[in-house]
């Protein structure tokens, strides 16, 4: 499975940006580059349980590609929401299913973040990108 | 052959010393001792919602024995695992959080054989609720009479408490047998595996239990640490008992709602060296050959047996099937022979065992118990015998006018 | 200077980590590690009404670690300490042993500083027993305003729930004055010495509380441990919450009777290692000069707040008195900045604290909590401050349009 | 304070006999000794709590002297009840007051029985002796 171009393109950002500086302000500027949810759409079923900060997220779909739409009230978490979705979006459902999330957030040298017991909540984040592809 | 790996019995044997009371509590393994100092040395944290790598690297060794345990008594899911404090506090949380399902006049199957922790919580639990608890007669031999249990299972059938394995006759009890009954009258089965674990292999869904529940500190873990195991769709539908930090969802001043079991359960820092600790001790088993531990353990009960029937004015109390056995001797008091074993160095257990209710059952005053490990030998049961015949012969002289 | 005593920090050290995070948990002293480890080596046993001398030992060393308790905190008694799993425990017996004191329209105080654990179990017991939850309200400064909390006691007051010392603002609560009040009112007087006792000496019957608890794992000791203090007359009238073996006197199928406190309140085997540990953890803090210790701290948290203050943007939340201190930033999220800290090897708290209430008064969504003990340095503090100018300087920067 | 004759007798005893079959020889010896309650006097205020056997323990005044009863359904456990009394009977409650009741069990090489977590309950039958004494 060959990654989406706007994947490929923030791999390339994170990969050439290794530093702790640069990899942060990388994720910062994708963080800002996330269509913000206008507040009345953060409605209660979008939350995210189990995240530090706030995290929305919503799924639409056109044809069989599904896009999701993610907004944080913490700007780095908007960043890291951003790698999940420019990878996801596009995708079928069962392209998605078959994504390794794991070997994603290693690629961008992010794999820490993904911890089942991080406050970040992105794996949290990720269960409920499945549970919403598989919903549809 | 194991006995290596347990660093005590060394410092044991050296003292003069024959433990002979490891369903009290075990030994622990050098796997242990190594898992406890590397943790404790390299850097403590609490754990969940870390906020930094090292409280998530805790928190992830504290979950992954979770799912170790999960897996070791065959549980469906890792979620259906809850830490407590002891098999004790298990027990407990489940006569508090079941207390809403009880009715007057419901009732509460127990056996005679039960140890006072799963006795207590529910004989407590039918006060509060003025339900009535319900015996299981048992045989001669020790074990739960079926023909006669099965008719005691009626509608008002709440619940079943059973013990897998008893820790005063080392009988092994039809569990399997009484939690289908248990089911078939729409009752609620738990099973006190706190020996039963320890000498067999456990599978919950087999067992067809609701709940099961142990101690690590005698299945070869630390101290301070129990688990309770309860089938998903009956777990996830039990309120809170214990209120604290980490068990939330939401608080305000006027209310608070919780997290999904098995977290709703764990209020507060929970045992964490302890939960790290039973993992490597769950590791250390795993990597032994079960069917020669239950082998040895086996031939040592067999010695045990033996040897004490041999012995003029000794009875055993019931027919073990596994790791320990209770006797008493005619005209001997139990505490004047605990006395004299212990002058000699053997460690066994003696008095009532905390069973008080199988204690008069059975008709007697107290018992010695001795119980068997994994590490256990041979030559402990010679060493046991001689200071029992130097004991006896004191005891059983005549007194002189 | 006392770092040296505990292991972990200079393996946090290799790792590049930088713990200020034992408000959570604290580092344990290699006096701990060697106790455990001889415990565990020399071979274990369970405690109380022992058979044998190695039970008799290991007893013996357990209760010793109740009078160290007693003397550690100015219990007039031994038996008025009672251990538990954790401070939360403590706080659920209580709000359960208690339960029957409480009837309707009655009115426990709480202050919004408290920890869930001392205030979950209340907000329940309230919501068990049509109680009503009154509240102490706070000054800017982060402390109860005792001018409107003495207002507040009336004779409906049954009892004062507070913090020694806030585990988000480091303020030093007037425990001493409200107690007193308490007394006056008639209402029972519960402290939580959770942080309190690490960083101050403690004597109960000067503070006059009824009830004082904390966790063994944030003074220097083992977790899975907590202590629950009661003035005699009181803890001895309370009824047992929890129930098993050790507990009782006697049991029959139908009833059972009790020990007296402590051991009615501490059913099933209890956590013994943890015991054994934390009296090595009390042996090594009254080695210290605890006045050393309090001046090294206060130096610390004046270096602490100190730099806080300026560093443009940030906002310290109350006034701290000891020990820790929270701070907010504008417009950076206290998330972000945990990830950007953590990444520089700090290990400080981010979130709520496991006190939404205060969060919601103080109207933060969360804080960045730094705090201190007696193996904390100023070398510690400046690479804290390092890594916080790193962040900050990321994250303040103007966002590109 | 100088021994009772009793207590010399038994001290004699117990040390010339130090092996494990003579010392506990003794102990059932004097033991046998001991006068034997008759069940009716088994009453349940007598009882000592806190003794793995059953031990009762009464007391009776004459003049200031005190002189105790005890039995136990236990053999040994009579002989070190049998130690405890003949060290204490004929004592006055002042007297008894200061008898160092863990150097007497030394010097009769019963030490450790004497532990407050041992299931004989030896400690709970002094405490006993002692609560006895200043009720009267
Ligand atoms: C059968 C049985 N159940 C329950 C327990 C209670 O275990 P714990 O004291 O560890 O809570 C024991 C331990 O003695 C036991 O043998
Ligand atoms: C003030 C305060 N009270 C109570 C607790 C609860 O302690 P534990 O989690 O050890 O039960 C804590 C720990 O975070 C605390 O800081």
């Amino acid at each position: 499975m060959s990654l989406p171009a706007a994947a490929q393109q923030v791999l390339n950002l994170l990969q050439q940006s290794p530093s702790f500086e640069g990899r942060n302000r990388a994720l910062l500027q994708l963080g800002n580059q996330l269509p913000s949810f206008a507040s009345e759409r953060r409605n209660e079923q979008d939350l995210v349980h189990g995240c530090d900060s706030q995290v929305w997220l919503r799924c639409a779909q056109q044809g069989t590609a599904l896009h999701f739409s993610a907004s944080s009230d913490a700007r780095l978490i908007r960043g890291l929401l951003a790698c999940l979705l420019l990878r996801a979006n596009g995708l079928t459902a069962a392209e998605l299913a078959h994504v390794d999330w794991p070997d994603w957030l290693t690629q961008l040298g992010l794999k820490q973040q993904l911890s089942p017991s991080r406050a970040n909540g992105l794996n949290a984040v990720v269960q409920r990108v499945l549970a919403l592809s598989r919903a549809t | 052959m194991w006995h290596n790996d347990f660093p005590a019995l060394a410092a044991l044997a050296a003292r003069g010393i024959t433990y002979l009371d490891s369903a009290a509590t075990a030994q622990k393994p050098a796997a242990l001792l190594l898992a406890l100092q590397t943790y404790l040395s390299q850097g403590v944290a609490n754990v969940h919602r870390a906020g930094y790598r090292l409280a998530d690297e805790v928190t992830t060794a504290f979950e992954a024995c979770r799912d170790e345990v999960a897996t070791f008594i065959g549980a469906a899911q890792r979620d259906e695992i809850v830490f407590t404090r002891s098999a004790t506090e298990a027990f407990n949380l489940l006569a508090y959080a079941l207390e809403p399902q009880i009715q007057a006049g419901d009732e509460l199957l127990l056996s005679p054989l039960e140890h006072h922790a799963n006795l207590l919580p529910w004989q407590q639990l039918a006060a509060r609720r003025s339900a009535t608890l319900v015996w299981l007669p048992i045989t001669a031999s020790g074990h739960i009479d079926m023909t006669a249990a099965s008719k005691l299972f009626n509608p008002r059938t709440k619940l079943l408490a059973v013990t897998q394995l008893s820790n005063v006759l080392g009988t092994v009890q039809p569990v399997r047998e009484l939690c289908a009954l248990a089911e078939q009258h729409g009752a609620l089965s738990v099973v006190d595996g706190a020996q039963g674990i320890v000498h067999g292999t456990v599978d919950v869904r087999a067992l067809g239990c609701d709940f099961y529940v142990f101690s690590a500190h005698k299945l070869y873990g630390p101290d301070g640490l129990g688990v309770l195991y309860g089938r998903h769709s009956l777990l996830s539908q039990l309120p809170p008992w214990q209120f604290g930090g980490e068990m939330v969802q939401q608080v305000s001043r006027a209310s608070a709602s919780f997290q999904a079991a098995p977290l709703r359960f764990e209020a507060g820092t929970p045992p964490i060296s302890a939960v790290l600790a039973l993992r490597a001790s769950l590791a250390y088993l795993r990597a032994l050959d079960r069917s020669a531990v239950a082998a040895h353990e086996a031939a040592l009960l067999q010695h045990l047996k033996d040897g004490l029937d041999q012995r003029a004015g000794v009875r055993r109390l019931g027919d073990s099937d596994a790791a320990l056995v209770s006797f008493v001797v005619d005209a001997v008091h139990h505490a004047d022979l605990a006395q004299l074993l212990d002058e000699q160095g053997i460690a066994v257990r003696s008095g009532q065992h905390c069973a008080h209710p199988l204690m008069a059952t059975l008709g007697v005053a107290g018992s010695t118990r001795v119980s068997l490990s994994l590490y256990s030998q041979d030559a402990d049961l010679e060493r046991f015998f001689t200071a029992l015949d130097n004991a006896l012969a004191l005891l059983q002289e005549e007194p002189t006018p």
